[in-house]
């Protein structure tokens, strides 16, 4: 493991976090100035966290930026951290978000825009710090807590119906977290350690890494979210206000998907193989039957939602088909799926982000999401017309779009897993660009739908700026992923060979 | 033999009249079964060596609390003819209950496990020679002084709760204050007022 | 001759007697507590029983402090009895339902 | 003679009865003889007799492993422990009531001496060596809780709370009694430390021994609230004023803890095997029946009734190993709710003014436009409730997880943290109607003393501060069972 | 060879940049410029590298220019294979692209009209037309310029892309928004199939290199693989289908050919470049260049001979009864699509591309032609509204004329070559399906003749049924409209003759084109003729000239000699008139069967399954469960003492029972 000579993770969990708790303290009367200094620590945790690209050691798949201290000593449990090639890019993406959000709702919050940007600050801290925990309990701590300030935030600055969804929401993500908690203190019962890093040399009977194995499913499952435990995503995404919404899909599900990694494959990898049978039919459920969920929402962002349990589908996918790869294509390819899947979470973590916000900019004007309110606003606007066919496409997964380059891999690793997961996955093709274009069809193209879609005014500076940098970052990772990829292979490649020995398969 | 005809007939009283604390529909009755049990129990407890606390019973329990219970259930005014309706309709239910609870718990007590030899050895004997309420006297000092310290402060919590529960004083009604009668000064009581003659006032008038 | 178990079942009986009363009566609030000074004649009992038996001097001091114990409780019952009678005009305990759910 | 083996008690050892004892005597005297309408002086003296005898607790009793008074008293750190939290929860309870009591007309010279005596009782029954003097505790702790629900004497329902709490606590206590006849005739001992010893021994007898546990541990499961013996947890909650309300809720609850260990954690430690199973099935059915019976309560203070059994059985969840981890887990999680209720009835107390008790949820409506400082502090205390990690009801919950899952009852663990997210479910509306609603019409204010809401706001934040560096009460609660 | 092939592709992109981010600043004029300019260089630097291969000056390029990603040990790149049948294809696609760029100047020089009042979306629309087409340009050189199957799909999808933008360039008309919709995911069922089908390659031939895999398939001719259970399949079959059928979405093959016809509610230059002579015959070239996966699976060849020849003759039939003269022209192309496919079933890849070639000139000619009548009408597309404009407009008459001789194959025009070698190779193939697949064609050339000359017929000659207003404002188009129609009228007439001998029936493509010994058909053709005009004399004696002609000869009195027969044919054929009509009731198959299908599925998924059952039951249920619990335990806690009491003994009594009696 990589020492680092300067704590950098705990910078990144604490500064906004503090930043956080300073906006709180200024209180509501100096609103001008909380905004100011959302940013300012946004911005710089942002250009931090760019330090762990400059100086992540590619080529290993050790933990970098590693500290460890005592924290409960009583408990043995340790404020460790770390970052590897499967979190880093997830770190970095949080961070990036969070500067998006922040200058996305700059003047958009009328009630508390103080409590509302402490609200995300302190969740970007608690964001790196699940990302970047080392200590299962610490893991959990954070993970946990990431709830509470999504929580306040859809439920002060949600729609209509906000605390059904908030309260669904919090129970739905808390009932699956409370049973990895039972699994986690029982691996430290098992292991002796709280170290997430020493639970994966336990070699546990079939029978135990199976309860194990479904405790977690349950925590990520839902956070993911898989099918049937999605429900509560399409309400909390539609009643969350933007900045919750592109939180939510850009960086809360990854959560999920990183549990996946970090925990299910690697500490239960008997267990994944006995069950990734159900695993890959939950992503393909995933994929066909939200697809076509998805296809015939009303209401944008509902639809903008579905398709994104459609594309975390294929981060499971991606997760899970590997034992079969391996069977039938050696490591290599389940590699592809490995680094598919991650590279899914990063891509979606983009594009979701970008159309959650689109669909923020038209709600900011209009005041509703329903698709058949609008019609004909390339007319007005014709900038943002042109951005959110972008994304759309990204979302369809369009090749040279970040969509494309995660499910292309997962596509091609599920061909070696079976003929059939691959065609049920491929489907994705047909059904993501028909929810999404057809959406777009309804909303940006036709006639002018309305008087109030006469009226609109396009992007300003502000949304173009943060449209703009998405709108760059899902082209760059989709005509440029290698060194992501590069990043995360070392990582990928040795959790495969620890995956594919627990697993008892070779 | 005689000994034990006795305690039976005594026990036998206590039952009875400790079952009809509980049915009897009038409150003053209760109380004076209540009475009753206690005196049987008094005379149970003397058989059974326990002097002191047998006439313990009669003169604190019998005297004093006993009274007190006579002492409310007369002040308050109990309306009689209200009590004791519906009393049958949940004894059917609740009587059973209490039937094998009683029933368990003498399958207990009563099966012989409790036979002499296999009890425990005395930690702290009782002598044949000294008196027994001496004995209780020498310990209460002794080895219970901190019990029996915090029954003294039991007690006077029990003054203070029933003398703030129960001690009114109304507003409007008068009381004397001795301190406040002690404290007085001239000038609290006497004011010289400067009144104008008499005889002109009624006469503006 | 006395067996340490007719105390005990006597006792026992007692005890039984004692919670039937709170249990079964639907009226009288006073009579509540007369069944709760059964259930501690019952403990007192089975104290005095072990204690002859076993020739141990714990158990009678042991009743001595029940008694005083009962004593403060029975004034504070008493007390309380008084305020709710002087709250409600009943101490009817089929009225005490103010409060449920 | 019996007195033989006498010695003088070692005063010192038993330093903060007495202290607490004196001074109530004091507060007694100089509350006869003071004409402040707000009894000013026997509120200052009862705090700085709390505060005082906390330091005392900490210098004469941490670390101290001894008995005194022939045995009937014992100074070891579980006790000091105890003591200090049940000191420092009175002390907040204290704090939070003058207002409320003040508005009602019952802030009396009674209520602090009643108070100062419970709190003696629930010292003794912490530190008690021996049944007698377990039992005189008991009984001193619950003699004057009794009162002090029926302190408000022209309140109707204060009346009926006391009522049913005096006659269902004084079977409680008739159980409890006979349970301990039982075992005195068992072990032919009240010594605690003796019956220890003879626990272990028990062989043919065990039967006996049981038949009187099962008494004993009704007796002890009603200190706690635990179901089935809980009914008359919500009544009292609710009728009782506020302020006695609170002390119920957390001081008295630490006192159980000590009860239970004392008596049957400790005490009858050798018989584990016989009590365990017990215990799984109060902490069972608490869980169970608290966690739904306080989602349909819509006044706060029934609602924390309930919600109580649900943390009582995360409590008796923690004496199922029977480890000293196992006991920490209870003592840490006992200290730290009971902190965290204190806080919650501040709240309601801050929010309550003549007339007025705050206690529906719906009167915290919008107190985040109100009072953003006190809407925050509920958000703290409910996450800490419901066990959500950077408050310190987390470490509570997985500290006796831990020891469960330890014991290898993991799926009580499970049920637990189910009944975990039951329990979100109604802490959260609590935080929701703060944060997410707005207040029709003015909404109550947060009145009360700065003092008062200094006190509060620390107390609230201390949950997060703990929460975020739990280690050492962590460390503390371990440190008193070795 | 590398910078100069990345100038060729990277010239029209920056082009494409310029127009579309800068359009607003460099004007109109500057738009067509600068686009038109990088597509004339591609152009030419295209002749050049299509010369140098010919003269043998050059070698083919078969290199990677830019690494797109390494993940799991396989190469993910961008790169070059350019040999004779890739040059051809460059010269094709920019010489098409750029005689579009100049004609679209004209086109388009009033489209502002096309836009409502107000609309923002209206400003700038000319400098991105431009820019698309520009992109649209790259995107097929790319296409058609890999050497691998990853940017293979990556152009693939975006040419696909730019064909949905430019279908719904005016994009206030629902019909021109619904059309795009419903090409882009007609091609993703296509691309779809063509995805998977590149999972197999990769998956058996471990590369997505082509040479690799070629070398790689033809070591393991007889690799198989299992997908329905037991059943074992050549792989390079279901490669090979799988591909096809990106390419029946791609090249609009039955019954993936439904977007192609509503395709033309695009700009009219852009039906030219992309729905006829580019994008569409990109299916056609993916096919020849996987010439060794297919010449290893007669299953596939047959299976692709079968479709071609029903999109052949059927699609043909569907135009004689279409009154938009775009979309008369746009079933012509299907028909056309289809002859290509037949070609590519026997393994005549050389006769496919070679029709694709001519078709692309003399296909993109008759749009043109097409849109400049559309023009002289004022963008009415009715042929039954026309008539007569013959005199009014001579060079569009006369070019597009020399359109319809190729498109009917008149002996010596180029479409003649291409299409009788089709016809030929078919008649020489022994292949499963081919017999059928002869009958096709032969009926298709007359109908291609019919609906060839009604066009003309009802368009130019007879009486002009134009309203007054428009009648007087008839003239011929501008230069840059004609212009571009010329120029592309002398390869239509020419390019046959020059090229058809080493190009078909020659060796022309090399090792471009693999066709195993025993499939060469063109080989047998070859050995028949030895010179073009031996084909043009063969010509007179052989079926397809008099079908050709019967089609003129029908045509011509259906049209211009009695003109009030097509009525009473009409109403005595009517059911076989509704079925053309209908066009075989594809649309409705594909609305309301498939999509309909999804949508009922998606509804029933959404309402029943997710909201009332998961939701509904499980989570709302479960909440309301308990809630209903907590109701009823709460109603134990009934106020009363008593009650109280005998919970707790009851509790008492169990727990006595249980721990003391029962563990006894």
């Amino acid at each position: 493991m990589l020492e680092s000579s300067w704590p950098l993770l705990s910078l990144l969990i604490w500064m906004p976090i503090l930043g956080g708790v300073l906006i709180l303290l200024l209180g509501d009367q100096q609103q001008a100035l909380g905004r100011l200094i959302a940013l300012g620590v946004s911005l710089a945790t942002f250009l931090f966290s760019l330090l762990l690209i400059t100086g992540f050691e590619a080529g290993t798949a050790a933990m970098q930026f590693v500290e460890l201290r005592p924290w409960v000593e009583a408990l043995g449990v340790n404020y460790h951290l770390g970052v590897d090639g499967i979190s880093m890019p997830l770190v970095v993406l949080t961070t990036f978000s969070t500067v998006l959000v922040v200058i996305a709702g700059w003047n958009r919050i009328a009630y508390r825009p103080g409590l509302y940007m402490a609200c995300f600050l302190i969740m970007e801290g608690i964001v790196v710090g699940v990302f970047s925990a080392l200590d299962a309990i610490l893991f959990y701590v954070f993970w946990e807590a990431v709830l509470v300030p999504m929580f306040l935030i859809i439920g002060i600055w949600g729609g209509q119906n906000r605390i059904y969804a908030t309260i669904k929401f919090f129970l739905y993500t808390f009932i699956g977290s409370v049973l990895m908690l039972v699994a986690l203190i029982y691996l430290q019962f098992q292991a002796g350690s709280f170290g997430i890093l020493d639970m994966y040399g336990l070699n546990l009977p079939l029978s135990v890494q199976v309860w194990l194995f479904i405790a977690f499913l349950l925590a990520f499952a839902i956070k993911v979210p898989m099918w049937p435990v999605h429900t509560w995503l399409p309400d909390a995404h539609v009643q969350a206000p933007t900045g919750g919404s592109v939180i939510l899909a850009a960086i809360m599900l990854k959560i999920g998907g990183y549990g996946f990694v970090r925990f299910s494959l690697p500490i239960t990898p008997g267990a994944s193989l006995e069950l990734d049978w159900l695993m890959i039919l939950l992503s393909l459920v995933a994929v066909v039957y939200i697809g076509l969920v998805a296809m015939m929402q009303e209401d944008m962002k509902k639809l903008i939602a579905y398709s994104s349990i459609a594309h975390m589908g294929f981060v499971t996918l991606g997760f899970f088909i590997v034992f079969q790869v391996v069977v039938n294509a050696g490591e290599s390819g389940a590699l592809l799926a490995l680094g598919g899947g991650m590279v899914q979470m990063i891509s979606h973590g983009f594009i979701s982000a970008a159309m959650f916000l689109c669909v923020g900019v038209l709600y900011d004007r209009m005041h509703t999401r329903m698709i058949s309110e609008y019609g004909g606003v390339t007319h007005r606007m014709p900038v943002f017309a042109g951005l959110f066919v972008l994304f759309a496409m990204a979302n369809a997964g369009l090749p040279g779009t970040s969509g494309f380059v995660g499910e292309f891999m997962v596509i091609l690793a599920a061909f070696q897993a079976n003929f059939w997961y691959a065609f049920f996955a491929g489907l994705t093709l047909i059904l993501g660009a028909a929810y999404t274009l057809w959406m777009v069809k309804r909303v940006m193209y036709g006639p002018v739908g309305n008087e109030k879609v006469g009226a609109l005014k396009d992007v300003d500076g502000r949304e173009k700026l943060v449209l703009g940098v998405l709108a760059v970052a899902v082209l760059w990772l989709g005509l440029y992923p290698g060194p992501l990829i590069e990043i995360m292979e070392p990582s990928l490649e040795g959790l495969l060979q620890h995956v594919v020995a627990g697993s008892g398969l070779n | 033999m005689i000994e034990q005809l006795i305690f039976y007939v005594f026990a036998l009283v206590l039952l009875f009249s400790a079952t009809m604390v509980i049915t009897v529909r009038n409150p003053v009755h209760a109380a004076l079964f209540l009475v009753l049990a206690f005196f049987n129990s008094a005379v149970l407890w003397v058989m059974a060596g326990a002097e002191f606390l047998g006439i313990v019973l009669v003169l604190v329990y019998v005297g004093a609390v006993m009274v007190l219970f006579l002492f409310v259930v007369m002040m308050l005014d109990l309306n009689l003819s209200q009590l004791r309706e519906g009393f049958m309709k949940h004894f059917y239910i609740g009587v059973p209950f209490a039937v094998v609870m009683a029933v368990q718990m003498l399958l207990v007590v009563g099966s012989g496990l409790f036979a002499p030899e296999t009890l425990p050895e005395a930690r702290m004997p009782i002598p044949e020679d000294v008196g027994n309420t001496a004995l209780l006297g020498s310990v209460l000092y002794t080895v219970y002084v901190y019990p029996f310290e915090l029954a003294a402060v039991i007690l006077l919590v029990a003054i203070i709760a029933a003398i703030m529960l129960t001690l009114r004083r109304r507003e409007g009604t008068r009381h004397q204050d001795p301190g406040k009668q002690v404290r007085v000064r001239k000038a609290d009581r006497l004011r010289v007022v400067n009144i104008p003659s008499a005889r002109r006032q009624s006469e503006q008038e | 001759m006395i067996e340490l178990s007719d105390y005990l079942v006597l006792g026992a009986i007692l005890f039984a007697l004692g919670m039937a009363g709170i249990f079964l009566n639907r009226k009288n609030a006073i009579v509540l507590l007369m069944s709760i000074e059964l259930i501690l004649l019952a403990v007192n009992f089975n104290f005095i029983g072990f204690s002859t038996f076993m020739g141990d001097l714990a158990g009678q001091v042991f009743v001595f402090f029940i008694l005083t114990v009962a004593a403060a409780e029975s004034a504070i019952g008493l007390a309380i009895m008084v305020t709710l009678f002087r709250n409600r005009g009943t101490i009817n305990v089929g009225d005490l339902d103010s409060m449920k759910g | 003679m019996t007195n033989e083996a006498f010695e003088t008690p070692n005063l010192l050892l038993a330093l903060p009865e007495i202290w607490l004892l004196a001074m109530a005597c004091v507060v007694l005297v100089v509350d006869l003889f003071s004409n402040d309408r707000d009894h000013g002086p026997a509120f200052w003296l009862t705090q700085v007799t709390l505060l005082g005898g906390i330091i005392i607790t900490v210098s004469t009793q941490w670390g101290v492993d001894a008995t005194t008074f022939s045995g009937t008293y014992v100074a070891d750190s579980l006790g000091a422990l105890l003591k200090i939290g049940i000191l420092v929860l009175a002390f907040l309870g204290f704090a939070y009531s003058r207002d409320y009591m003040r508005d009602r007309g019952i802030l009396k010279g009674e209520y602090y001496m009643l108070g100062l005596f419970a709190v003696l009782g629930m010292m003794v029954t912490v530190s008690a060596g021996n049944l007698l003097s377990l039992y005189l505790g008991v009984e001193l702790m619950s003699l004057s809780l009794y009162a002090l629900v029926a302190i408000d004497r022209d309140s109707s329902r204060a009346s009926e709370a006391a009522m049913k709490y005096f006659v269902l606590g004084a079977l409680a206590s008739g159980m409890l009694l006979y349970g301990m006849s039982m075992l005195y005739g068992v072990t032919g001992t009240l010594d605690l430390g003796e019956i220890t010893a003879a626990a272990a021994e028990l062989d043919d007898r065990r039967f006996l021994f049981l038949f009187g546990l099962v008494f004993m541990m009704v007796g002890v499961a009603f200190k706690f609230g635990a179901v089935p013996f809980h009914m008359w947890v919500p009544d009292v909650y609710h009728g009782a004023p506020t302020p006695v309300t609170l002390m119920i809720a957390t001081a008295s609850k630490v006192a159980a803890v000590g009860l239970f260990l004392r008596l049957i954690g400790e005490g009858l430690l050798p018989l584990l095997e016989s009590w365990q199973h017990m215990v799984v099935l109060l902490a069972v059915l608490s869980l169970l029946i608290g966690n739904t019976v306080a989602l349909v309560q819509t006044n706060i203070k029934r609602m924390l009734a309930y919600s109580t059994f649900n943390h009582v059985g995360f409590i008796l969840m923690g004496f199922v190993a029977g480890t000293p981890e196992g006991y920490a887990a209870s003592v840490f999680y006992a200290l730290t709710y009971a902190f965290t209720v204190a806080a919650t009835f501040g709240v309601v107390l801050l929010l309550a003014r003549k007339g007025f008790e705050a206690d529906h949820i719906t009167d915290l409506k919008g107190l985040n436009d109100r009072s953003p400082l006190f809407a925050f502090v509920v958000l703290i205390l409910m996450i800490s409730l419901t066990g959500i990690p950077g408050t310190v009801g987390f470490y509570a919950k997985w500290m006796v997880l831990k020891s469960v899952v330890e014991a290898g009852f993991v799926w009580l663990a499970v049920l637990a943290v189910i009944g975990a997210v039951v329990g979100a479910f109604y802490y959260l509306r609590l935080v929701r109607y703060c944060y997410f609603d707005k207040a029709e019409g003015e909404g109550p204010q947060p009145t009360g003393s700065g003092g008062f809401q200094a006190v509060l706001a620390a107390n609230g934040l201390l949950v997060l501060v703990a929460g975020i560096f739990p280690g050492t009460l962590v460390a503390v609660c371990l440190a008193a069972f070795l | 060879m590398e910078n100069l092939l990345l100038i060729i592709v990277l010239a029209p992109l920056a082009g494409a940049i310029i127009a579309g981010f800068f359009g607003g600043t460099i004007g109109r004029a500057g738009a067509h410029w600068v686009t038109s300019l990088s597509v004339a260089l591609s152009c030419l630097l295209s002749f050049h590298v299509l010369l140098g291969l010919i003269s043998g000056d050059r070698q083919p390029f078969d290199g990677t220019v830019y690494n797109w990603m390494v993940a799991g040990g396989i190469q993910f790149q961008v790169g070059f294979l350019v040999d004779r049948l890739t040059a051809m294809m460059m010269v094709v696609v920019t010489f098409v692209s750029l005689m579009v760029h100049i004609y679209t100047i004209g086109y388009m020089a009033d489209e502002e009209h096309n836009w409502p009042k107000d609309s923002l979306a209206g400003v700038n629309a000319y400098q991105r037309f431009f820019s698309y087409i520009a992109l649209f340009t790259f995107a097929m050189l790319m296409l058609v310029m890999s050497n691998n199957f990853l940017q293979l799909f990556f152009a693939w999808e975006a040419v696909g892309l730019v064909s949905y933008l430019l279908i719904g360039f005016w994009m206030n008309r629902p019909t021109a928004v619904f059309a795009n919709l419903k090409a882009f995911l007609v091609n993703r069922v296509g691309d779809f199939g063509f995805l998977l089908g590149i999972g197999v390659v990769l998956l058996f031939y471990g590369s997505l290199n082509y040479s690799e895999v070629f070398a790689t398939a033809a070591a393991n001719p007889d690799l198989t693989m299992s997908i329905f259970g037991g059943a074992e399949w050549q792989v390079a079959t279901v490669a090979g289908i799988l591909l096809f059928i990106g390419a029946m979405g791609k090249s609009a093959q039955v019954p993936l050919h439904v977007w192609l016809p509503d395709s033309m509610e695009g700009p009219t230059p852009i039906s030219a470049l992309i729905h006829a002579a580019t994008m569409v015959t990109a299916g056609i070239f993916m096919v020849a260049r996987m010439s060794p996966i297919y010449e290893l699976s007669a299953v596939a060849l047959s299976f692709i001979l079968v479709i071609g020849a029903i999109t052949a003759l059927f699609m043909g039939l569907v135009g004689l009864v279409q009154n938009d003269i775009k979309r008369v022209v746009a079933y012509s192309t299907l028909s056309q699509l289809g002859y290509m496919v037949v070609a590519l079933g026997v393994s005549a890849y050389a006769a496919g591309v070679y029709h694709l070639m001519t078709h692309a000139f003399f296909k993109a000619l008759l749009f043109l032609g097409a849109g400049s009548v559309i023009i002289a009408m004022h963008h009415k597309q009715d042929m039954r509204e026309m008539g007569g404009l013959k005199k009014y407009m001579p060079v569009t008459y006369w070019t597009m004329l020399i359109g319809t001789l190729a498109l009917i194959g008149f002996p010596a025009f180029s479409g003649y070559f291409s299409k009788d070698g089709i016809i030929l190779a078919v008649a020489e193939s022994q292949r499963a399906g081919a017999t059928f697949a002869y009958l096709c064609v032969l009926a298709g050339v007359f109908v291609t003749a019919l609906y060839s000359f009604r066009l003309l017929f009802l368009v130019f000659h007879g009486e002009g049924r134009m309203d007054r207003h428009t009648r007087e404002h008839l003239h011929e188009s501008p230069l840059v409209v004609t212009i571009p129609l010329i120029l592309l009228a002398i390869p239509s007439v020419l390019i046959g003759l020059v090229t058809v001998m080493p190009m078909v029936l020659g060796d022309w493509f090399g090792d471009a084109i693999f066709v195993s010994q025993a499939n060469d058909v063109l080989a047998a053709v070859a050995a028949k003729y030895d010179s073009a005009w031996g084909l043009v004399a063969h010509g007179f004696v052989s079926l397809p000239l008099y079908l050709a002609a019967a089609g003129f000869l029908t045509a011509w009195y259906l049209y211009v000699i009695r003109p009030d027969l097509p009525d009473q044919l009409r109403q005595r054929f009517a059911l076989a008139y509704t079925i053309l009509e209908k066009k075989y009731w594809f649309d409705e198959l594909h609305l309301n069967v498939f999509a309909g299908i999804g949508r009922a599925l998606g509804r029933f998924f959404w309402k029943v399954t997710d909201v009332g059952l998961i939701d509904g039951l499980l989570v709302n249920g479960t909440a309301r469960t308990i809630g209903r619990v907590a109701a009823g335990l709460r109603r134990v806690q009934t106020g009363f003492l008593f009650h109280y009491a005998f919970v707790m003994i009851i509790g008492l009594l169990v727990m006595l029972t249980w721990f003391v009696f029962g563990a006894r």
